[in-house]
């Protein structure tokens, strides 16, 4: 029972990680109706910037603050992202808008191989680490209930409750701020946005942004704890089985399917992967969200569509 | 410019349906397949056909297959390179589990073992569109590189995770030298190239565009969206499983699972959309470009004297093919071979500009 | 808007000997709900053999959504549909399409990546009977049947004197055009029934005047029974032979143009507003 | 003095002893000699369907026996109406091989047009194409008593015409077979008593004065005239020649119908109006016959195409075109050239007139031809310099358009060429052209008193043309014999050669000139819509229409440098220089031959057209500098309305007879 647990915790970490992905795939999706495959990219660009930033800034203005360091890089990498943002939108998505969706969508493959490429140019490809001060040992809890208590890895805790503050403040913006609600209005009708007096480029740019600032944390979460390299990219494919299962439009549906895929991933791999020959953490989340697509297009939260001829 | 189309009238719809309907195009055609078959073998050197215009061929070949399903039917997959996989180690099993199974029978069976899963896979296309057909192919990616690694079975139970084959053959020709392996390659994508041709000249062809160009209007004249859309996953597949066999057997003969990654798989949907997008001209003239745009900017910097890391040369690739998809996209949704349609146009009303 | 000239043009056409036959097609308290929105509400009425059947009504009025019904792309929650005498169960449009029931959209739903010739090619798709083995080799059976329906569909396209476009491209052409081809493309099916969407909808009055001289042609020379949405109703009034009145997917009105003239409820919904 | 000029002194015609001596025993000759090969194609459901010369038979004889079990007897007139359609040509076979009489009409003549030809040419039966035409035989049935039968080649739309008169051709070609079965040899038995001298066709003259009048030509008239074409080019069984234009003119008759069933090569049909420039494309004739004016249009297309083209391409173009101006003639006629000319000229060949003739369908072109008009010295030359053997010949209507041919390698610009083989010319007195030969016409129909009148006591044809031979022995035209007229001082004014000479400028489409009997010259002009609309256009000039265009100041001028350049040409000429334009007018609407202004070939009505227009004739030579004119116009549909302006009228200079230079 405690290993279970254990399990269970551990999924529901990498879980509230992949739900910060799958959040700047929703908020995309929302705004422009663009599946965003290079969010995978995002992350590794935001995250190799953020790496590369805090240790270049020391050696640059002669400061020794670790703390320093991380914050300007922070503020730097987060620059970045809002430039690259303006970018996308300025280059290609205002040059593809009215196009079909997959044609955005290889657009966007696109732009994940540009970004992979320009990253990795400017930053270098070797493995970064990028150090916040995230606690690295183990914690013990309900020592109580179980002998030995459930091992549980500070490090992930930390993570998820930052992940959890993010998705706070994400639904705080688009509650309470008026371009938050601006952005919300895009997503139910681009008119009605644009009488709202916020240009619809201007919100594309937004919330490009707002999807780097989750591609920036993310990538600082996932980096501090495996190390920023190249497959960082690949990581945020599985991100996108969360959307299919949550549904593409349903910021809800980004967390709770982050943490169906990452609970199920973890105890199907425990549990089933033995007879299977392990491993199946690859493809589980894929074939879960395939088998949730024949059974309900649309996601668990997602809005119903209709084909109207 | 070159073409005198004067007196090339048709008086039979087999005329008016052939291929290529114009005496210069077939002059053309004729020409280069000459030069395929009969110059590049003298001239060639070993390097060229093997860096070069082997895998050119095989990667023009599994475009080909992801075109007919991409291009011409508006399914997108993400998993080619699992098609590849599952028609290379289907064809391995049946090479070492059955005595005495021929190169092109393995490469046939492989071909149709793709077929199947491809099919399979293509089921989910029947209830979802788009992005979410997208997930499901690359939920065959992800599956099928698990499956090839973790399951002996597959590998023969292989240690190393890697296999091989050796002693190639076909009809008693051994394939142990680069020509003989490149004009192998070259047979077998010229005859799957016309097939492809004709299957999307004749009225299935016509259902598989009906369908990517309106699938409501489409099922309205009576084209069941079921039988088009998988017959498009089955063709596109056994096209590709061939491709696989190919790479693996002729052009790598040893490999493992990362042979056809989901980078192959991405790959070959960039050679598509920048060679063209429903084209056969297109899966060649990006299987091109995407072989040799790499090998030439390995050599700008010996040519220009910059001294330029191959891993900067990497990434430079990564950058241009991902801003040449968005230029592709956004200025010729049809790419290459639409420009290339464009020119001949052009040269066909020269001097006129239109 | 003057409206002689198609007048003129339709009856030198419709001319003596139309026959109707017997009721092929049986609508019977249909209810069409898309979520909580009713499109249709218990809506009935028929369609005789042969005949030029139009289905009027102010926009949103349901019309599309009738024809929809009726070829399957939706389908009623409620009431029942005869087609020669048989309930139709969950019927696809491809099933439509093989019972002989083709149409035209409102707006052109034609392939814009395919030739003229291509487009009204997969017309005649129903009738193709080659395997992929053939016509991967197009060879022998594959190409004789190409060639067969090929003449059919040049037939077609001399029937709506389109020649000189046969090989561009359909994006290319204007709007009228792309209205021709795409009936076009229903007429190489041979279809028993032919659904039109506003087939004039956007027209100037010489293409009117074609689109109606075909349409009559259509109905006369080949008997197809046309059932047809228009909403100039100087041709409506002009070449059907019964009409019904749809308004808020209810039905108001059914029966021949002058009985429809001059049905009060009908005046007061659709002509009286909009004329 | 009288100057006699003939070619073969030696043979009186065209017939020789292989008995091949009407139309009907070339058809079967070809259906026995060489029945695999290609008679007439034809565009239609996409593809060029191919007849041979055994089809071909096969059908005509249907066609022939059909209308003989309807009636139709030796000599009954039968019309044929419609486009280049080869059951159409068929019919004119059949009708031939009876022994009857095709009486070719104009398709696109209204019906009241064709009321004339059908009484006038008495006709039992008529041919025609579809339900257009139909219609219109239909409407005018009641005037015409003697028309039996309209026999209809195109069923579409037909299904409900009830009317007896109606009959369609594959009805009758099923009947015609029926009636073939029964009696195999009644058909040959007809070809038989068809003798040399029976008329062969009769075409109507456009009738530029009075009624048309129907021209009867014998099978020996067209038969010579055919082949000593076909002499005289070499032309072989394997020409291809697109027949589109006018059945009815003697033009196509001669190009079309008899060459081709005599020497037994390909008439190509087009699908429609609008593909003539793609048939055009496909079929690359081999010989090619049209007026100047469809030469003309073609060029005017060619330029407005290219002045769309980039920078470069649009200077490469006008390069290259300059070369053969220089040498292009030399080269075409095998005299030495330097060699950097003879290099630039094939880098020309590949990049530009080989690509221009393959846009234009002229690739394939061995000989072509042109007549009807004159032919403007640019675009004559434009079309030799990229290599087109264009050639130009002469005759009329009344002698099977057979009467001078330029032969190869001796082409001028200015004359039409040689007396061709069996042909005798001579001038009259007055300048007059008189021709003898076997193409010459029998009779007028029913117009002894016309036929009198044109053929004169030695058997001359008096062609009413003015002209002369040069020092080659070249003839040389200048105008139609009486409209040659002197001006009040007696100097020479032949308004058709001045005419021409405007005309030749690309921005006017038509001219009329006067100035007989009057002090100075004076000319309406017509302005070429297309070509001056264009140039308005990159000048960023507005205009709503051709009368608002004709009307502008710039329009003007561009116009009067025009006059003024034809003056300094005319001044060179000591027999024109009293003619030169003192004053003219662009006229508020186009000339057109639906208000009787030109003839269906758009020849100008002088005469009608200075009735029609007197008010504004008398202010050109009073010397008003404006004139309020009101004019009924026929619009395509049929309707009539009226156009009204108030025409500025305009000056232009005149040289002094020595001070003028050559300039066009």
């Amino acid at each position: 029972m405690g290993f279970f647990l254990e399990t269970l915790f551990g999924g529901l970490m990498a879980g509230m990680l992949y739900s910060l992905i799958a959040l700047g795939f929703v908020l995309i999706y929302k705004a422009s109706g663009v599946f965003n495959f290079a969010q995978g990219a995002m992350v590794l660009f935001a995250a190799l910037a953020m790496a590369r930033f805090a240790e270049w800034f020391p050696k640059w203005f002669g400061f020794e603050s670790l703390l320093l360091a991380n914050l300007l890089a922070f503020i730097a990498a987060m620059a970045l992202m809002v430039v690259l943002a303006w970018a996308i939108e300025r280059l290609c998505l205002s040059k593809l808008v009215n196009q079909e969706g997959i044609t955005l969508l290889m657009a966007t493959l696109g732009i994940a191989y540009f970004l992979d490429g320009f990253g990795q140019t400017l930053f270098g490809s070797d493995i970064y680490s990028i150090n916040v001060g995230m606690p690295k040992d183990p914690a013990f809890i309900l020592e109580g209930m179980f002998e030995g208590g459930v091992m549980v890895s500070k490090e992930d805790l930390v993570a998820a409750v930052i992940a959890a503050l993010l998705v706070v403040v994400l639904a705080l913006f688009f509650q309470k701020t008026k371009t938050g609600r601006a952005l919300r209005a895009v997503a139910d009708d681009h008119q009605a946005a644009q009488s709202i007096g916020i240009p619809l480029n201007k919100i594309w740019v937004i919330v490009w942004s707002v999807a780097g600032f989750a591609a920036l944390i993310a990538g600082i979460i996932w980096g501090s704890k495996l190390g920023v390299q190249f497959t960082l990219s690949l990581v945020a494919l599985k991100a996108l089985p969360v959307v299919i299962l949550g549904g593409l439009t349903s910021v809800p549906g980004a967390i709770i399917g982050g943490l169906i895929i990452g609970v199920g991933e973890k105890l199907s791999e425990i549990y089933i992967g033995p007879m299977l020959g392990g491993g199946i953490e690859i493809w589980f989340a894929y074939v879960l969200a395939l088998g949730f697509l024949l059974v309900r297009p649309q996601g668990l939260f997602g809005e119903k569509i209709i084909d109207r001829v | 410019m070159l073409y005198r189309e004067n007196g090339q009238f048709k008086t039979s719809y087999a005329a008016d349906q052939q291929i290529f309907p114009i005496l210069q195009d077939r002059w053309a055609i004729g020409l280069l397949l000459l030069a395929a078959f009969v110059a590049m073998p003298m001239l060639g050197s070993e390097y060229f056909f093997r860096a070069i215009l082997i895998p050119f061929l095989i990667l023009a070949l599994a475009a080909l297959g992801l075109n007919i399903l991409v291009g011409y039917c508006g399914q997108i997959s993400l998993g080619t390179g699992a098609f590849m996989a599952v028609g290379a180690y289907a064809a391995y099993n049946f090479m070492v589990r059955i005595d005495g199974m021929p190169l092109i029978g393995a490469m046939l069976l492989g071909g149709l073992s793709a077929t199947v899963i491809g099919v399979l896979f293509g089921i989910p296309s029947l209830r979802i569109k788009g992005l979410y057909l997208a997930v499901a192919t690359l939920a065959a990616q992800f599956f099928t590189d698990w499956a090839f690694l973790r399951i002996g079975w597959f590998t023969n139970n292989s240690t190393s995770g890697s296999v091989s084959v050796g002693n190639l053959s076909v009809f008693g020709i051994a394939l142990d030298s680069p020509v003989s392996k490149y004009l192998f390659c070259l047979s077998v994508v010229c005859v799957f190239a016309l097939m492809a041709k004709n299957l999307t000249r004749s009225a299935i062809g016509r259902q598989w565009m009906a369908i990517r160009d309106m699938d409501v209007a489409a099922a309205v004249i009576g084209i069941r969206p079921v039988y088009a859309k998988l017959t498009a996953f089955a063709v596109s597949s056994f096209i590709v499983g061939v491709a696989g066999v190919l790479w693996a057997f002729v052009h790598l003969g040893a490999w493992e699972p990362a042979a056809f990654s989901i980078d192959r798989s991405f790959q070959l949907l960039f050679m598509v959309i920048i060679g063209g997008l429903g084209s056969i001209s297109g899966a060649f003239l990006g299987a091109a470009f995407m072989v040799l745009l790499p090998v030439v900017l390995d050599q700008m910097p010996h040519w220009l004297g910059i001294p330029i890391s191959t891993a900067t040369v990497s990434h430079l690739v990564h950058m241009i093919f991902g801003a040449l998809i968005v230029f592709f996209l956004i200025v010729e949704p049809h790419g290459l071979a639409k420009l290339w349609s464009v020119g001949k146009q052009k040269m066909r009303l020269w001097p006129f500009p239109h | 808007m003057d409206m002689n000239d198609i007048n003129s043009a339709a009856s030198a056409a419709a001319g003596p000997g139309r026959r109707f036959g017997e009721v092929i097609l049986d609508l019977q308290n249909i209810s069409l709900r898309f979520g909580g929105v009713k499109a249709l509400t218990d809506i009935s009425f028929n369609v005789r053999e042969h005949e030029i059947r139009s289905i009027i009504g102010p926009n949103g009025a349901g019309k599309s959504s009738m024809l929809n019904v009726i070829n399957g792309v939706y389908h009623p929650q409620e009431g029942k549909i005869l087609h020669h005498g048989q309930e139709r169960k969950r019927l696809e449009p491809y099933m439509a399409a093989r019972q002989g029931i083709a149409r035209t959209f409102q707006n052109i739903a034609l392939f814009k990546g395919m030739s003229v010739l291509d487009n009204i090619m997969t017309g005649r798709n129903l009738k193709m009977k080659s395997n992929i083995l053939q016509m991967a080799l197009y060879w022998g059976a594959a190409q004789k049947e190409e060639i067969a329906h090929r003449e059919k569909v040049e037939e077609v396209i001399d029937f709506l004197e389109i020649q000189d476009v046969r090989k561009t491209p359909v994006g290319q052409l204007p709007y009228g055009l792309q209205k021709r081809v795409e009936l076009g493309r229903a007429l190489a099916a041979e279809p028993s029934m032919l659904l039109l969407d506003e087939p004039m909808a956007g027209m100037n009055v010489e293409e009117k005047q074609d689109m109606c001289r075909f349409i009559l042609d259509v109905n006369d020379q080949f008997g197809t029974t046309i059932v047809l949405i228009e909403h100039d109703m100087g041709v409506v009034m002009d070449i059907s032979d019964r009409v019904v009145v749809l308004d808020y997917g209810k039905k108001i009105g059914d029966g021949a143009p002058d009985e429809v003239r001059n049905n009060e409820d009908v005046i007061r919904a659709y002509l009286g507003t909009s004329h | 003095m009288s100057d006699n000029h003939r070619r073969d002194a030696g043979q009186a015609g065209g017939l020789d002893a292989s008995g091949l001596d009407t139309f009907p025993r070339y058809l079967m000759h070809h259906a026995r000699q060489r029945p695999q090969r290609p008679a007439m194609r034809e565009k239609k459901y996409g593809i060029w369907q191919t007849y041979d010369w055994g089809q071909v038979a096969e059908n005509v004889r249907a066609i022939a026996c059909g209308l003989a079990q309807l009636g139709f007897r030796r000599g009954d007139r039968l019309a044929v109406v419609g486009d280049n359609r080869p059951r159409l040509y068929w019919s004119v076979m059949a009708c031939q091989c009876l022994g009857g009489i095709p009486v070719m009409m104009y398709q696109d003549a209204v019906a009241q047009e064709m009321i004339y030809v059908l009484q006038d040419a008495e006709v039992k039966f008529a041919v025609v194409e579809d339900q257009e035409q139909v219609d219109k035989m239909l409407e005018i049935a009641g005037e015409a008593p003697l028309l039996q039968h309209v026999i209809y080649d195109d069923p579409r739309g037909m299904r409900h015409y009830g009317q007896s008169l109606l009959l369609g051709l594959d009805a009758l070609q099923e009947t015609g077979r029926a009636h073939e079965r029964a009696q195999p040899d009644f058909l040959d038995g007809e070809i038989a008593k068809g003798a040399p001298d029976d008329i062969s066709v009769m075409l109507y003259t456009s009738g530029t004065t009075g009624k048309p009048k129907g021209v009867c030509q014998t099978h020996e008239a067209f038969i010579s005239a055919a082949r000593g074409a076909i002499q005289f080019d070499g032309l072989t069984e394997g020409e291809d020649i697109l027949s589109y234009l006018p059945m009815a003119w003697v033009g196509d008759h001669l190009f079309s119908f008899a060459q081709a069933t005599v020497a037994g090569f390909t008439i190509n049909c087009p699908e429609s109006g609008e593909t003539v420039m793609t048939d055009l494309r496909e079929i690359g004739p081999t010989y090619y016959f049209a007026p100047p004016r469809v030469f003309e249009n073609l060029l005017t297309q060619v330029m407005i195409r290219m002045e769309d083209a980039g920078a470069l391409k649009r200077g490469m173009f006008h390069h290259f075109m300059d070369v053969p101006r220089r040498c292009g003639a030399d080269i075409l006629d095998g005299k030495p050239v330097s060699g950097g000319d003879r290099f630039q000229y094939w880098l020309g060949k590949l990049l530009v007139y080989g690509p221009l003739k393959n846009v234009l369908g002229m690739s394939r072109i061995r000989v072509a031809y042109t007549a009807g008009a004159a032919i403007g010295p640019d675009l004559f030359r434009f079309y030799r310099s990229i290599g087109i053997n264009l050639k130009q010949l002469y005759g009329q209507t009344e002698t099977c358009a057979y009467v001078c041919l330029q032969p190869d390698g001796q082409i001028k610009l200015d004359s039409v060429g040689k007396p061709a083989p069996f042909v005798e010319v001579k001038l009259a007195d007055n300048g007059e052209i008189l021709v003898k030969g076997p193409m010459l016409l029998k009779a007028y129909y029913k117009r002894p008193d016309a036929t009198a009148e044109s053929i004169n006591a030695d058997g001359y044809f008096m062609t009413g043309d003015a002209g002369y031979f040069d020092e080659d022995g070249h003839l040389k035209i200048i105008d139609r014999a009486k409209d040659v007229g002197k001006m009040a001082d007696g100097s020479m004014f032949a308004p058709n050669y001045i005419e021409n000479k405007l005309k030749f400028f690309q921005h006017i489409k038509e001219a009329v000139t006067f100035g007989s009997g009057r002090d100075f010259a004076t000319a309406f002009i017509n302005i070429d819509l297309e070509a001056v609309g264009n140039w308005a256009e990159k000048k960023g000039m507005a205009y709503s229409g051709y009368t608002d265009l004709a009307s502008q100041d710039a329009v003007y001028a561009l116009i009067r440098d025009c006059v003024e350049k034809v003056n300094a040409d005319l001044a060179a000429d000591p027999k024109m220089s009293g003619a030169q334009i003192k004053r003219f007018l662009v006229l508020h609407k186009e000339l057109d031959a639906d208000d009787g202004e030109l003839t269906r070939t758009r020849k100008v009505r002088r005469n009608f057209i200075a009735e029609k227009y007197a008010v504004l004739v008398d202010a050109m030579f009073e010397g008003r500098a404006r004139q309020f004119i009101e004019t009924q116009v026929t619009y395509e549909d049929g309707r009539v309305g009226k156009v009204s302006a108030d025409l500025r009228i305009e000056e232009a200079k005149t040289f002094a007879p020595q001070a003028g230079q050559r300039a066009a």
